[in-house]
């Protein structure tokens, strides 16, 4: 789950990381008002989840009061990479002498939450890391002893020379190493991670996307969760416990397993078709989560078809031809579906989906050429 | 042979008066796994009553239920919440293999436990994973018997029914397995597709192995790099998620594609590069498997 | 460091440790205020640094407030083996149904914290893992992960067997550890931990020690010592930076190095004297140190001579002997003075002594007899 | 030969330009130890000024101290707060032997840092030790070189000044030392009795030991066990304490009688049942040598 960075730059402040202060707002008057409480220079933020927000004139420099409301007014409701921006940021411009970047993820390899600093900050951090790996230091860190206070130094030491900025660097490192594990993240950042003229260090930007595994047990995380900015669908599959990305194709998916659901939209497209989704209905026969999935599928207006591919493992295949058909029942879908159902007991469950009137067959390449064409068709 | 499970593999169920813990006991009982023991704090000696009049004793504690069974393999069923506490407690108890099934367990708390696991040289298989299966033999996890066979090819995959699929078509051209193995659709997973490269190199009754793979992460492209150096064995190979947007989790925890890396189309050319035929549709993997066994 | 049991209480309970209330009063009146608020029957226990308080007389079952009151004023002022008792904790008696001991330690071979258990409680634990060791159950917890829950859940598991007590020791047991580790204890006890008839289990009594070196980083903790306890000459000694530990004899020792300073005592005991107190100075020749340790010394009246045993090793002699001049000098001390001094320049140092009128020697033998003598004449 | 530090020896000092540190380093220099780095964070870049116009480069982390001038050895002299982080640092860094003399570490963070160094098979000597001198050879610590002599006898220590004495006894009576070792006195440390003793059992130059011990703990006891099963050489010991009263800290963290463990007498006890002479005063001691060597 990605989280806002005026969010994440509360977790950083409570993990003490010095922070400038900062208010969201939803209207030009309220950033005219927060404009005129910091006074001089403020910088406007749109406030979605997608990186490349400068680029696409989502923060600006205002210079006073009535620009901070003008830029506002211009940035709200600004479409950022298929993100509505529905708030912003307004906080006060810093005096910038040196930007680093400093951030930490889990590492698969490592299988441990690894930092990666680099001294050139407000960068994208992966091309840095391609085009001149000297510039960045990387370390994971041990599960089994956390963050220890000579790596936050050594890493610190590799953005700064001055004594004073290191120290303030290891600890502002060491407190989001904090603030990561603390939320429950996959990824904190500070990008940039500024200098003042004054000698301080400050984190300017702030970003952190939170395990979604971890939000049973961290409340005070998951209700920072932010439906507006994602789409409808994607909320409810959500709340239905079905996985479900929303795509810009026709073939409504509908597939047990996110290995053959993906494999499915594959094959979709292999057939000269565009899927219109990813969706995973697990494992069980149960007819309430099929219900759950075409009222989701359906209610995309680009679907033309709805495309089950089930394989029937420990669920018997007549278990779930008699769910998809109770499903069926509860929801009043014109749409074509098609089926596919391979595995235990197949020709049962043909017999009883063909005997209710649906188009099934047993060949993955055959039902997604069917969907494919009836798209094509509709 | 096969690889990390067979005949002789005694198998203790953490979870086994939990829901889906009980149904897959029954399953693999029925299969004919050698479930010897059980686990549920606060149900010690009660007994699990399996398929055929078959019982197992159940235990408070993973440490009595090794003790007194001599199971070398443990299979997790429990709850999100506590599953990493229960790899600790088999990797403790002494347990050769522990196969977590649990999806949904949180990274950070994975993270400590394969290092705990690594501590005392135990093998984790997962989580999130559907465990794996030796046809003829034994099966730990959730894998349909039904659609397996015994025969000479190996299979290791990231995915559940997309495993199913793969293997359901190789038991209908013929070609029977020696072991599937699944290993798991998290970031964090402790025995990779090259440890299971390794093994199925090392089986003598393994002739062809096919990898499947999907979107995000690298340990494919490593072990494509394996495949070149060290096997003998012809691989042929699978990439999910050639359609995924990226940025978006696609239903795994670990599928998903970070800035520009871990796509399909790079793992796919990586496989190509080390000499693996890929297979763009499933129902390819028998054609290109038949072609190298040939 | 020893706190007392209601001060190691409200540690359990910030842990999430069932304990039950409790008020610690220091008159008689109080005591039959609290016991009236309660109501029934309360236990009044002696708040000392010392183990065998019952069987002293300093823990009593009163069954009214009158008797509550009875109780305090025989308990006050009594002497529990040295340690005058200045407070009662006054607490309500609970129903007992078993009696439990749970306690964690500092293994000095297994290098970590260290669980015993033992379902029979309110008793010498050392002396039933000596009699009866299958009657207890060990455990070391590895610092680099903590207590991990299925060693909380074997702990528990031990004491009791139906699963309700069994969960809520395993919790206890995993905030005894929280509690241990969050106050930078070397030992933290309950003996016993209770069950009721009501099924609840319950620690009724609390016990903890801290590590002295953990003090400069826990001042909520550091602020627990009750300097009442001690001897005025120790809080002196630790206010000086000097260890220091008083005893009966009559040979007061001003050592440098801990090891030597209990080597000085055995050897004075050896030749048939009594030390006064260990005392080490340390590694430096400060005079500020020396007046401090003569202070301390000469202030406890059994003592009849001060034997100095320094060995010069860094630290020269003839700055040693110097110092000990000079701290003479701010001090009026009218009791005989025996100095040892060897290691680099002791010849230079025994002139500097002997020219400032002051008995000197080179053998640690020959300085401990002489101070004995010394003693058993004056 | 000498056990654990020899002319090779190269030395780093971690905390070099604090009161302590400075001080001891200019010792160690004077004394003709290989002393070929500082650290103090912060400090990087500058050099540290030893006698005789030696200058000693300062790095700001141990890393970097270590791969610039092959050091194999460290020696901490940072505050209490510091101490166990700049243990773990040394460990990380590659060194072979952390030599820790800062006094009042917190037990549990040297549970965390023994753990760590353990992990990577660094041997640690301390903390709140006096360090250890192998005679015209190096000297790593605190020790004072001019009380000790070259010669045959292994000297092993829980104590400072105590060491001292019965050091500059057996240098005075001319029996010179191979390697005099202080283990520390604190609750927890890296290199207990027994490690000094096989060290110096495989020492060839070494002929016979002397052992001082004190009250608490069973360090003594089980080195008294080890002495009996597996040394050929003869040890002599000392154990400070008997009229130390049970339950007071005895100035040493470690030097406590916790209950009825760890008193003098029954380590005394047990070094006799074992074999091992007792010096009932520490002018025995080289008496009791003289004979065990005659």
């Amino acid at each position: 789950m990605d989280i806002h960075e005026y969010q994440a730059r509360e977790r950083f402040r409570a993990a003490g990381i010095p922070v400038p202060p900062g208010r969201v707002v939803t209207t030009p008057k309220e950033a005219e008002l927060a404009a005129e409480e910091y006074g001089g220079t403020v910088v406007i933020k749109a406030q979605v989840h997608s990186g490349g927000r400068g680029k696409a004139g989502g923060v600006r420099l205002a210079e006073d009061a009535a620009e901070a409301r003008r830029y506002t007014s211009q940035i709200l409701g600004m479409d950022i990479n298929g993100f509505p921006v529905e708030k912003v940021l307004v906080t006060p411009a810093e005096d910038i002498d040196t930007e680093a970047y400093v951030g930490v993820l889990v590492d698969r390899k490592a299988q441990a939450a690894t930092f990666v600093v680099s001294a050139e900050g407000g960068v994208d951090i992966e091309e840095v890391a391609r085009t001149s790996p000297n510039s960045i230091r990387k370390l994971s860190i041990d599960p089994r002893y956390g963050m220890l206070p000579h790596q936050a130094y050594w890493l610190a030491n590799f953005l700064y020379d001055p004594p004073k900025l290191v120290s303030q660097a290891s600890k502002i490192i060491t407190q989001l190493y904090d603030a990561f594990v603390g939320s429950g993240a996959s990824m904190a950042e500070i990008n940039p991670l500024i200098t003042t003229p004054a000698g301080e260090v400050k984190a300017i930007d702030a970003k952190m996307s939170i395990d979604d595994s971890e939000l049973f047990r961290r409340p005070d995380v998951a209700k920072m969760r932010d439906t507006s900015s994602e789409p409808l669908s994607e909320t409810r599959a959500r709340e239905a416990g079905l996985s479900y990305v929303k795509l810009d194709g026709d073939v409504g998916c509908c597939v047990n397993g996110a290995g053959l659901a993906m494999a499915t939209m594959d094959l979709v497209k292999h057939y000269g078709g565009e899927p219109a989704n990813f969706l995973d209905i697990g494992g069980s026969s149960n007819p309430d989560k099929v219900v759950a999935a075409l009222e989701i599928i359906t209610s995309d207006s680009n679907v033309k078809v709805i495309l089950f591919n089930i394989f029937g493992g420990i669920t018997r295949c007549d278990d779930v031809a008699n769910g998809i058909i109770e499903a069926i029942k509860h929801i009043d879908v014109e749409l074509p579906i098609v089926i596919r159902l391979t595995g235990t007991n197949e020709d049962l469950a043909l017999q009883i989906l063909e005997d209710a009137g649906l188009s099934a067959c047993t060949s993955m390449d055959e039902v997604v050429e069917k969907a494919v064409e009836l798209a094509g068709v509709a | 042979m096969a690889i990390f499970i067979d005949s002789d593999t005694k198998v203790v169920v953490q979870g086994i008066t939990g829901r889906d813990g009980s149904f897959h006991t029954r399953e693999m009982m029925a299969y004919g796994t050698r479930v010897v023991a059980g686990v549920t704090p606060g149900k010690g000696s009660q007994n699990f009553e399996g398929p055929n009049e078959c019982t197992v004793p159940i235990f408070n504690g993973m440490d009595e239920a090794v003790s007194e069974t001599g199971a070398n393999t443990s299979v997790v069923y429990v709850p999100p919440a506590f599953a990493a506490g229960a790899i600790l407690e088999a990797a403790e108890a002494g347990v050769e293999l522990i196969v977590a099934i649990t999806e949904g367990v949180p990274v950070l708390d994975m993270a400590r436990a394969h290092a705990f696991a690594r501590d005392r040289g135990v093998r984790v298989l997962g989580p999130n994973c559907p465990g794996l299966i030796s046809p003829g033999k034994s099966k730990v996890g959730i894998l349909p018997g039904q659609i397996v066979a015994e025969g000479p090819i190996g299979v290791v995959s990231r995915s559940g029914t997309l495993t199913y699929e793969a293997v359901f078509q190789l038991t209908t051209a013929g070609l029977g397995q020696t072991t599937c193995v699944g290993i798991g659709g998290d970031p964090l997973i402790g025995t990779n597709f090259i440890s299971c490269l390794e093994a199925f190199e090392e089986d003598p009754e393994t002739a062809a192995v096919v990898m499947i793979g999907e979107i995000g992460g690298t340990d494919e492209q490593e072990a494509a790099a394996y495949v070149k150096e060290t096997m003998s064995k012809p691989v042929v190979g699978f990439i999910a998620g050639r359609t995924a947007p990226p940025g978006r989790r696609m239903g795994h925890a670990g599928a998903i594609i970070s800035g520009s890396s871990g796509t399909a189309e790079e793992k796919i050319r990586v496989f190509e590069e080390n000499g693996i035929s890929v297979a763009i549709r499933p129902a390819d993997i028998v054609g290109l498997l038949q072609g190298a066994l040939a």
